[in-house]
This record gives structure tokens, C-alpha cells and sequence, in this order.
């Protein structure tokens, strides 16, 4: 099969919809497929990777550490769109330190996480074969 | 206090059940009394027993069901919503010529006229929706 | 007599809560909860809208909302009252009525 | 029973969602109650009762002329709101005639429909007993 | 053209079921291929089988298994997102220990590597949701 | 290489639109389909963002939609085009990919 660059728009708050955590499960099953894999976080979505979530008083499932698991799956690339953070009041020191071990250097970890501007994040959309918006 | 609650969407897409049932928890440890919840829109899929979510989260409908026969809670489906939707009691697959129902315990499917009724007869109505 | 208005839908993303401040009166309450608790971040776009409505309206935040999400009370906008769902159902209780902005 | 003002806001599009269509459904029951009823026509509501719609082509069924039919429920009391309209680049030309007939008046046919501004529409929300959203 | 089409809401709630169908009649008309309609989140409702809306209304979960019979398209339900709102195939019902399924013909329960496959496959993915 | 944005929600009710056109590229195009029409009618608070959009994106709206909400084509922002469903199928075969902003 070709191989297509694929990438995840989540553009919406976790816990207030399921789309966030749906998401999530659609990254994971897409991981074992052999194709480029983005997650761009846009928007209300920047709140999926928010540090400290709590929503157990809520009654739902804490689903924020398999973000930081997504390493393990080989999807290491993980963009934040710099002016969705600054318009809700949030910067970097906000989101979830999310990490892969690179094997190309001697298994170091480093960080999935990329925030770029909004010019940078309109190329990288241009870039994409398949978009699944969340 | 005497409340109806009206849920308008479905489980897990939205919150909206989730907070309505919280509240509901809330308001009878406060001693009030939760007169009817009334499930419209796609707030009926709420009452189906079918649903099997991972183990790990919450079972919205069942949630509902238990919290309904611990404290004689009325929890109505609307028919038109449910018909439109394919939620089904025993009495109305029949009626309609189906081969299955969907319903859970604890949920009854009546008309509109019940949430007009409920919020005539309640000191407060709470809207919980999309 | 007055109204206690609700509003769920996150600021930056719906015209919920805007549609709610314009049409709320004078001694009226108004209460975030779900995605909504998001506007009530300090510095944030919403937080403007949120500062004007305080001279006349009270504004809660349910605090179980702003736990899932991951927001400190100490980051919202001066003057924000926070309350769990006990003090969600003691509001409803104070006002006589209650309109939900969905 | 109590006599309880209901109001009914309207603030979401047809066809889009089924909000504007299952509201209707609610008050033409409603009408069975002896109750003050209002329908508030607010946000995108206003496109709820514009002139001239033809869902066909987009497989649905066509319900405007059920809001046509509301002053024989005896439901007479439709507010719109100015601003709303005039924000969509709309004007009260654009709304469907909704009358209903006067017993009081030797059953002359009189508009249902009032525009008020975005300031009366706050005090008549503020009168109600019972909101309901759609 | 090879389409994949993806459904993310239930039917009457929201447009974008409609839609997604007018769109993959319109396709069809024109000569292309529907590879595969993969029903995600609510958008699973869409093949219930016990929906009964007005009778000058449209089916919606009917015109999905119409199109499916009349054009052989595959028509998968995901079976997570399936499992949380009671949607159930006579298979999964029974696996599960559940009494009844609801499941309508022309549709099938899998898993979402078949969205993925489809998305590979095809040189075309729309989405349709909220 | 170009992306047909697709936009179905109301400029007025949601970000939707106004986060499309942040993110479309030159040469792209953005089809407004369901509700996302009621934003193509002239003099509407929307009409501005997307006449800023027409000199470097093309903008499409369906016909089926306009006709359900009662909008005449003599009433839309001038230089958007007006589409049916079989120009909405062509419109995703001239462009590559498309994205839909949910």
C-alpha cells in the first residue's frame, strides 16, 4: 500500500464532547498502518494536553496519559498552534511534557510537542494527504 | 424543591447527560426531589439498555437506571424523538411491526405533554443540552 | 426574581456566551460549567466580556469542570465566584428560574 | 394547576440541526395547556421562520408552514429580535406573514410576529417562569 | 474516483448523515466509486434498524441501507464507538450476553483500521460531522 | 496541489469559518454547505472575512442548502459561487484533498 501522510485536527475541549477521546482511539489504530501521522492541535483543542486534568468528579475517565504513550506508538509528531494557546490565556508551561525515546540517538528523550504560529500551521495542513478533523 | 430535568443529547458524545445526572446526585443529597427527567432529541438514546462501553468508564444509561430505582425517579423518553431515533419499549416495537426493543430499565416512553406537565408541577426546570 | 443563566459551550468556539451576556439583566447570575469553564481563564479572549458582566451580574465556574480541564482557580478572572455541584443546585435555588444558553 | 409563562428560544437555523423542527413539536403540546406561551426568535432562530424555504433538494421535509398554522393553537405571541436579523443582513421583509385571527376584534387576521430590540428581548426573557432552549 | 466517506453524527440530530448521503448519491450519479461509508462516534446510529420517524419524513437509516444494497457499498459501524451507544450486530449482542440487536441491513460492525484502510485505498476521504 | 475546505457550521454560532480561513492556503478553496450558508448573504456580519478570502481562495456554496433556509443567489456576497451537489462532487475532484472544519 502507499504510504499518505495522515493527519489528526483537534480543534475541540476534551471531557466536554467525546470527540477528543474518539480521536485519540483513531491515532492509536492508525499507528500500526505504517503512514506518516500528524496531531495538530488547533483551537479548544490545545485543552486536550493540558496539564493536571482532573475529570474524575465529573465521572469520566482520566484519558490524558495516553497522550504521553503515543511515543511508544512511534507518533511522535504533535503540533500546538502557538496563537490558540495565547487567545485562551495558556502558553507552553501549561501543556503535558509529552515524549519519544529516539532511536536514531541512542534512544534520548525528547519532546513530541512543536509549537509553531499559525502561518507555520497553515503549511503543514497544505502538506497533508488525508484530514481527519476532530 | 421539586425539579424536572430535560436532557436533550445522547450519552458520551456530550457532556450534557453526564452533568444532568450529577446534578440530579447533587440535588437529592440535598434532600430536594427530582420529579421527572425528561429525555428528548437525542437525549432518548440515553435509555437504551444495548450499550457496553470499556470497562474502565461509566455506563451513562445504567447510571440512569440505578439512579431512577433507588430514589422512584420518572424518567421519561419522548415517542417522537425515540421513534425518529430507533429507541423501543417492548409495547412499541410490537405496535410498530419490530422485531426487537432497546429500552432500559427504569425508563418509560411517553408524550411531550409529560414534560409540559413536569414543568407545571416543579418549582424549577433545568435544561441540559448541546 | 431572577434568572439564573447557564452556559456550556466554550466562548472561544460558540456565540453562547456572548448571546447570554447580551441578553441577561441586572441582578442577574450567570454559571459556566462543562467547556465553558475555559472562558473564565485569566488573559484569555473571553476574559473581557466576563470582567464587563461582573459589575451587574454575579459569575460562577463550576469547579469540578475547571478540575477535568486542568485550570487552577487561582488563574481565573478577578471576581469569579467557584462552586461544586452543590453550589450549583443551591443557585438554582436562589434564582426562581433558570435559562441554559445551548 | 398553575398558570406559568413559557417561553420557547429559538436561537439555532433549520436543517441544520433538528432543534428548530422538535421545538415546534413541543409547542404545539404545549398549546394544549392553558399556559402563557411566547416563542423568541433569537441568533440564527430568525432563520427558523424566513420566507420561501425548500428543503426538498436536501431530502427533508418542509415544516415552515406549521409555524404559519400556530395561531389556530391560539400560540400568537412570536418575538424576533431586530438586531439578530440585522447582523444576518435580514429584515423583517424576509419573514414568513404569521397571523392569527382576533376574536376580540370580529376575528380580524392580525401579525403574530414582533420585532423588538435586543434590549426588550432581555426584559422579556426576564418575565418568563419557564425557558426552554432549543 | 474511489471515495471514502466518514459519518460522524446519528441521523435527525444533526444534517451531516443527510448530507454525507446526498453527496454519495451525487457521487454515484457521476460514476465514481464509494469504497467505503465508516460510521464513527454518534454517526454508528445511523444503522439502527428500529427507527420509525413520521411517514412524511424521511428514513434516514433505511436510505443508507437502500444505497448500500442498490450500489454494493461497504457500510462499516465501529465497533468502540458502537459498543458505547448500544449499537449491536446479533454477533457482538451475543458475545456481550445482551437480549436483543438492532443492527439494519447493509451495514457491518469492524474496526477502525477499516477507516484507515479506507482512507489508504481511496484516493479521496470526506468527512461529515458537527 | 490544493485543499477544498469544507465549512457546515453558522459564521455566527461558531469559529468555524473564521478558523478556516486562518489556516487555507493561495489557490485553495472553501465550500459552505448545511448552516454555513446563512454566512455567504450579503451585508451580514460574516460577508467581510469572506470577501477579504475571495482574492486569493475560491468560495463555493451549495445550492440545496440556500433553497432549504429561503436565500436567493441575487442575495450573496458578490464573486462566491454557487454550486449543487454534482459541482460539490467535482469540487473534490479538481482538488486533492480536502479538509473539513468540524
Amino acid at each position: 500500500m502507499a504510504t499518505k501522510k495522515f493527519m489528526y485536527v483537534n480543534r475541540k475541549a476534551p471531557y466536554g464532547t467525546v470527540y477528543a477521546l474518539e480521536s485519540l482511539e483513531v491515532v492509536l489504530i492508525a499507528a500500526a498502518f505504517e503512514q506518516e501521522v500528524t496531531l495538530a492541535f488547533v483551537d479548544d483543542g490545545v485543552y486536550q494536553i493540558i496539564k493536571n486534568q482532573k475529570p474524575k468528579a465529573i465521572g469520566m475517565k482520566n484519558f490524558s496519559s495516553t497522550y504521553k504513550a503515543l511515543g511508544d506508538y512511534d507518533i511522535k509528531q504533535l503540533y500546538v498552534e502557538r496563537e490558540s494557546l495565547v487567545e485562551r490565556g495558556l502558553s507552553e508551561e501549561d501543556l503535558m511534557d509529552i515524549t519519544y525515546e529516539d532511536e536514531d540517538d541512542d534512544w534520548a528523550e525528547k519532546s513530541s510537542l512543536t509549537i509553531i504560529s499559525r502561518a507555520e500551521m497553515t503549511e503543514l495542513m497544505a502538506a497533508q494527504d488525508v484530514t481527519f478533523s476532530f | 424543591m421539586k425539579y424536572t430535568l430535560m436532557v436533550n443529547e445522547g450519552p458520551y458524545q456530550h457532556q450534557s447527560a453526564d452533568t444532568a445526572y450529577q446534578f440530579a446526585k447533587a440535588a437529592l443529597a440535598k434532600g430536594h426531589e427530582i420529579f421527572r427527567v425528561f429525555f428528548y432529541h437525542d437525549g432518548v438514546n440515553n435509555g437504551s439498555r444495548l450499550s457496553v462501553p470499556p470497562k474502565d468508564d461509566r455506563l451513562v444509561q445504567k447510571q440512569w437506571s440505578e439512579l431512577a430505582q433507588q430514589h422512584g425517579i420518572d424518567m421519561v423518553i419522548c415517542i417522537a424523538a425515540a421513534q425518529r431515533r430507533g429507541l423501543m419499549d417492548a409495547n412499541e416495537a410490537k405496535r410498530q411491526g419490530l422485531d426487537a426493543d432497546n429500552i432500559a430499565p427504569g425508563f418509560r416512553i411517553s408524550g411531550l405533554g409529560q414534560l409540559i406537565e413536569g414543568s407545571i408541577e416543579s418549582d424549577r426546570t433545568i435544561v441540559f443540552g448541546d | 426574581m431572577s434568572m439564573l443563566h447557564i452556559v456550556n459551550k466554550s466562548p472561544f468556539e460558540r456565540n453562547a456566551l456572548e448571546s447570554c451576556l447580551g441578553h441577561a439583566s441586572e441582578g442577574d447570575a450567570v454559571l459556566l460549567i462543562e467547556d465553558a469553564v475555559i472562558g473564565a481563564v485569566a488573559g484569555s479572549k473571553a476574559a473581557t466580556a466576563l470582567m464587563s458582566a461582573l459589575p451587574t451580574k454575579a459569575v460562577y465556574v463550576l469547579s469540578e469542570d475547571l478540575a477535568a480541564r486542568g485550570i487552577e482557580s487561582s488563574r481565573l478572572v478577578q471576581g469569579l465566584q467557584v462552586v461544586d455541584y452543590s453550589g450549583f443546585v443551591d443557585l438554582t435555588v436562589q434564582h426562581d428560574k433558570t435559562q441554559s444558553w445551548l
